[in-house]
């Protein structure tokens, strides 16, 4: 059964479920237990499972994710918490060097890390260099890591199930822009399996590759392709590593045509490795240029004045899209039919974090 | 140890006029917070003025400081710009970052204020590599290092007072305990009965505490502090404590949320640092109550003045986001 | 603060036996090197015997334990087979991680020994994690972390401890201070009169310190620590002083390239602890000069089977190289 | 005038003529005045220039990389050193989140962060999971560093000179195999340019874009190609943040079909980024699908009977190049012209470092 639930509900009730069934997992991090539960991701849970297991922590992120490795390797499942991804940069060495290598290096006989870390990637209201980072590339480079990143409530709910009951370390990116949005979530123990990408449309013109906000926007660009007689398969990736290549090849070798699009700097990304690996293995079957489009290869700025056209959008990808067709299309609709300003996720959001 | 002798006298005026200006300006961003024109996080320090009122008049000009995400005060009072930094908390071209930083990417080169980031203790080392270089150039003048109690979790923060302490370096670093991180009290982030300062005394670090609402002691402890560094004994560390009013970042009131009570709010309210210093000064006649209007109404006509030329300065062209990313060649 | 009084009777017999055994395998290691059969970076601790063997005594069976680059005697001490550590050495299939770790990366957690790693104080706060699940389990088991004097300049050394500290997590800290992290000696990684163990009194938590080449007195010390740590008082920290004898890391001496001098050397080679600890029972009389001898043609033995296994075992397929990267499904 | 040298020589150099250029130019990182003098690439520095500017440091990654940072602000060019890459993931926060975005989000106005930081990459006699990681697609992906990985003692001096008056901060990529490389070393203040690629061999058939100890393997794989009557374009890229596309690309469209060789493991790597890049660049002038050839997507394990295989070397070269021009060819020749075991640079290396 479906129920309407925003994404931040949904994950808070994806982590209550697991809790509820292993009482080895536990939740950690920077305000997982403070009035405002990160963004209210995790409302609820210290009520009904209590401080042993649901707790704040020193600002110590590297320690505290080499605690959570610590724990995983005694039984516990450890569910960690960043309010932005670009925190977690001073944990890279636990989650690299030991996390991703731990069964490997051990030749697969140790207790397995049981370890998700939920990253949030900032975004707007002058959130700015230091807040807004989007490293799945980083993580998808590194062998021994899974990496999802959820795109819909219903998604951020069963990648989360899934991945608390994955026996090896899994990055969660979750998109502050995506909190409040509304969808169907499956009741209970929901779980979307790591590894299977999501066509969450059907075209014949060309393949755009998603992930996260991104699917949200291919999706808002199709209306405007629509009018132009074009039709998309919009792919949204839900895991980047391991990414579904059969899906994504599949849909590449029906439409000819690709682009990928990112949530992250272009240079050696995400989008990159998709553009590679279709030129590699989908050459005969491409019609056009395989394309990306991705932030540009600078920091995010903090003026709403330097944002405004940074973050790819839908009008960007219709664009884009049409361009690959050899036509040009109006994206004023799109444009016009927004009603927040660029920099915020809509009217409910008045700042300041 | 805390400093009690006077050592040096405090220039008393200046130190309530820098009080007062940094209360008012914070204030008006307060008030002017909900017009949704400063479109970034602001983390204020309403209530803890005299800790960067202080330290800022004992710092000598020549001195450089960096800073981290609640640096507005730090960076007044070093001497940086009023009308600049409000122009970058309004993403205007005229911002001392130009645009690019936002309330906690603040710069002045100009007058040693070399820089605020926003990862918790990120500016630590690098303060500390200010002193690195300092000693190296032998000249008498010190890095100051500004941040909060949650910084002292990050690793970073010993490895640098480590460094600097093997090389007895000319770093003052100065933590403003205002016993919360965000809504996180010190109880879940640090041990029982742990004094920052006695910590860092621990590490091989000189270290001194106080009431960092008491401006004078703020710079009694500062000033000597800073005079055995320029003497050559290496860094220092000063723990004031003291208290944040407002909500961690923006412009609201938030003890009615539950990560603190009221009263303890009050407690801390009914000593504000400002008005206390004020009374004082009038008390011992060091200044008149005309004197203080005048201060305030030259400060107000100040923050005024800094606000209009943010409102009025003009936005970056969005084509200014494409430079200032690499030095040399076309800057990008 | 040093435990002097005797509060439990150490098992002289068997501590003699463990720095024997010890000592005879890394010989062997330190022999054969050069046949260069092994190849991989090994870092020996000979010189460094009391603690391991005494800390392994001292620890229950059921304690967990991990280490750092330098940790086949922890291994060994925490009930590691020998010839599973020496065929991961030569990079056998039969090797305790079947040859994908090599000398620094060691498991076996069927005797509680949950790994070692070769970034410096990498495992530092894994330990600390174990203590935490241990702590949420209610056993009486406590999480033991083996490393060097290098290791407490890495910040996540105080993060890990801070947490310990916070949270009173049974953990036992050990610290093997032999005075150089490869050829660099203390005075350029830590402040001059810096004592490790005071700086750790300073984070909150319970530290001790004590000859580490005097078995008896580590086994009295961890004994004491890990007896505070099992009724429930938090974590506690040991410092042993000791000395390696070889290069960082290989077989060869190396006190001519000038990092230390030879005198240094042999000072502490006078004072060996496997020679000093046997002649010092045998004046006792709890061991005869049989009985050593004895023991020694069983270690010696031992020892010999374990190069005969190492030497025998398979070597992986290379296949093996693409397997065991993820759990579930295929593995990779 | 060109002299040989080997390339640690030519790093030794290369830091002494930079420090007599400027006597703001530090030396520091573990190990840099110890005896084995960072294999030979700090040889003469504490001697020539004293204590003050060369100098050992706590074992402090995060923390070092921040000084540097911090003593680059007060105007010193820091050069400091990692015995291996491996150990510079506990300092990623200072570089990315500091080094790479201070010049940025101070709108241009600070003082240049001049910091190169040299990073060796590991390899063979079992340096396994932790002493062996190649991770220049992660320094690549972020705006505001610059990434160099030489592949020649000339190089290895003229990159390192010029990363050190280069006011931006640099990664200094150096292989360890390369160390004991003997090659002509021009005199004097020699620099190579950041952002240019050499192109090492010519030929027309297809291209190889290398870096690092790959440029070696592909010229060694020549012969064996030459026999086939094949010939190749065989490109070092030098740098490969900023990219010298100009070349890369040329080459591609020369020959329409291209080779991207890497040092790390393959997903979201440098030569993914080659390969995407000339799939949209240079759709039109492709023969064949361009392909990349890297690590395995594994940890490296630290075996010698695990790592026979692992690494690309000069007969995986051969053999994908010739199968890309629908040929097999008989790599044999390489495989029994080496002399020294897989896992060691050449018959002087005994272990144990
Ligand atoms: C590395 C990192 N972790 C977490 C955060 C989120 N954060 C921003 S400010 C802050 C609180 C810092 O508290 P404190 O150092 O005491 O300074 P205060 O805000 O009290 O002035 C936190 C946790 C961050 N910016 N960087
Ligand atoms: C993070 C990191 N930095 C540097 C190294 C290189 N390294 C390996 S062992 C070692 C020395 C460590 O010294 P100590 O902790 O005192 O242990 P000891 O070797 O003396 O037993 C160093 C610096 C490393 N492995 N990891
Ligand atoms: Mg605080
Ligand atoms: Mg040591």
């Amino acid at each position: 059964m479906s129920r309407v639930r925003t994404y931040a509900e949904a994950i808070a009730e994806a982590t209550a479920i697991a809790m509820e069934i292993d009482e080895r997992v536990l939740c950690f991090g920077l305000g997982v237990d403070d009035p405002k539960r990160v963004f209210g991701t995790t409302a609820g849970l210290l009520e009904r499972f209590g401080p042993a297991r649901v707790f704040d922590m020193p600002t110590s992120e590297a320690g505290m994710t080499g605690v959570a490795i610590g724990a995983s390797l005694d039984g516990a499942r450890c569910l960690m918490t960043h309010q932005r991804l670009d925190f977690f940069l001073l944990a890279l060495d636990q989650i690299v060097n030991n996390a991703a290598k731990w069964r490997y290096m051990f030749g697969g006989q140790s207790t397995p890390v049981r370890l998700v870390v939920r990253l949030i990637l900032g975004r707007g209201w002058g959130q700015g260099p230091t807040h807004s980072q989007n490293l799945q590339s980083w993580f998808a480079h590194i062998p021994g890591l899974k990496v999802v990143m959820p795109a819909s409530p219903a998604d951020a709910k069963g990648l989360l199930l899934s991945a608390l009951f994955d026996d090896n370390p899994v990055l969660y990116l979750e998109h502050r822009w995506l909190h409040q949005m509304q969808g169907d979530v499956p009741e209970g123990d929901y779980r979307v399996p790591i590894g299977k990408a999501n066509r969450v449309a059907d075209g014949d013109d060309l393949t755009i590759v998603t992930m996260s906000s991104m699917t949200l926007e291919a999706l808002h660009a199709l209306p405007c392709l629509r009018k132009a007689g074009l039709s998309a398969d919009v792919i949204d990736l839900r895991t980047v590593r391991p990414l579904d290549w059969e899906t994504v090849l599949g849909s590449i070798r029906k439409t000819g045509r690709l682009l990928a699009v990112d949530t992250a700097s272009p240079t050696c990304s995400v989008a990159a490795e998709i553009v590679a690996t279709a030129a590699s293995e989908c050459f005969d079957r491409l019609k056009a240029p395989p394309r990306r489009l991705a932030m540009p290869d600078f920091p995010v700025p903090t003026s709403p004045a330097l944002t405004a056209n940074f973050y790819p959008r839908a009008e960007h990808i219709a664009a884009a899209a049409a361009s690959m067709l050899g036509r040009t299309i109006d994206v004023e609709d799109i444009v016009a039919s927004r009603t927040s300003p660029h920099d915020v996720p809509g009217e409910w959001f008045k700042g300041p974090f | 140890m805390t400093i009690r002798a006077a050592g040096h006298e405090p220039p008393r005026v200046a130190l309530l006029r820098s009080m007062l200006r940094l209360r008012c300006f914070e204030e008006a961003i307060a008030e002017r917070y909900p017009e949704q024109k400063m479109r970034c996080p602001v983390h204020l320090s309403v209530g803890q003025e005299a800790v960067s009122a202080a330290v800022g008049l004992a710092l000598e000009p020549g001195d450089l400081a960096v800073s981290g995400h609640r640096a507005h005060t730090h960076y007044l009072a070093k001497g940086g710009s009023m009308p600049r930094l409000l122009a970058e908390i309004y993403g205007k071209r005229t911002g001392c970052s130009r645009g690019k930083g936002g309330s906690m990417h603040l710069i002045d080169e100009t007058v040693g204020f070399k820089g605020s980031t926003a990862i918790v203790a990120g500016t630590i080392p690098v303060g500390t590599g200010l002193g690195l270089s300092l000693s190296l150039r032998n000249t008498k003048q010190v890095a100051c290092v500004f941040f909060g109690d949650a910084a002292v979790e990050e690793g970073v923060f010993f490895e640098a007072v480590n460094f600097a302490a093997v090389r007895r370096l000319p770093v003052l670093y100065v933590c403003e305990n205002n016993f919360y991180s965000v809504y996180s009290p010190l109880r879940v982030r640090q041990p029982e009965g742990r004094q920052i300062h006695e910590m860092v005394s621990g590490l091989g670090v000189r270290a001194m505490h106080g009431d960092g609402n008491d401006p004078e002691l703020v710079y009694r402890t500062t000033v000597d502090a800073l005079d055995s560094i320029r003497s050559g004994s290496g860094p220092a560390f000063v723990e004031f404590t003291t208290y944040r009013y407002r909500e961690h970042c923006g412009p609201n009131f938030d003890n009615d949320i539950g990560y603190r009570t009221e009263a303890e709010f009050l407690r801390w309210r009914a000593a504000d640092p400002v008005e206390a210093y004020e009374r004082r000064l009038l008390d011992l006649g060091t200044v008149t109550s005309e004197a203080v209007r005048d201060m305030r109404a030259e400060i107000a006509a100040e923050v005024a003045d800094a606000f209009a030329f943010a409102e009025h300065s003009a936005f970056p062209d969005a084509a200014e986001a494409y430079c200032d990313l690499y030095a040399g060649e076309d800057g990008t």
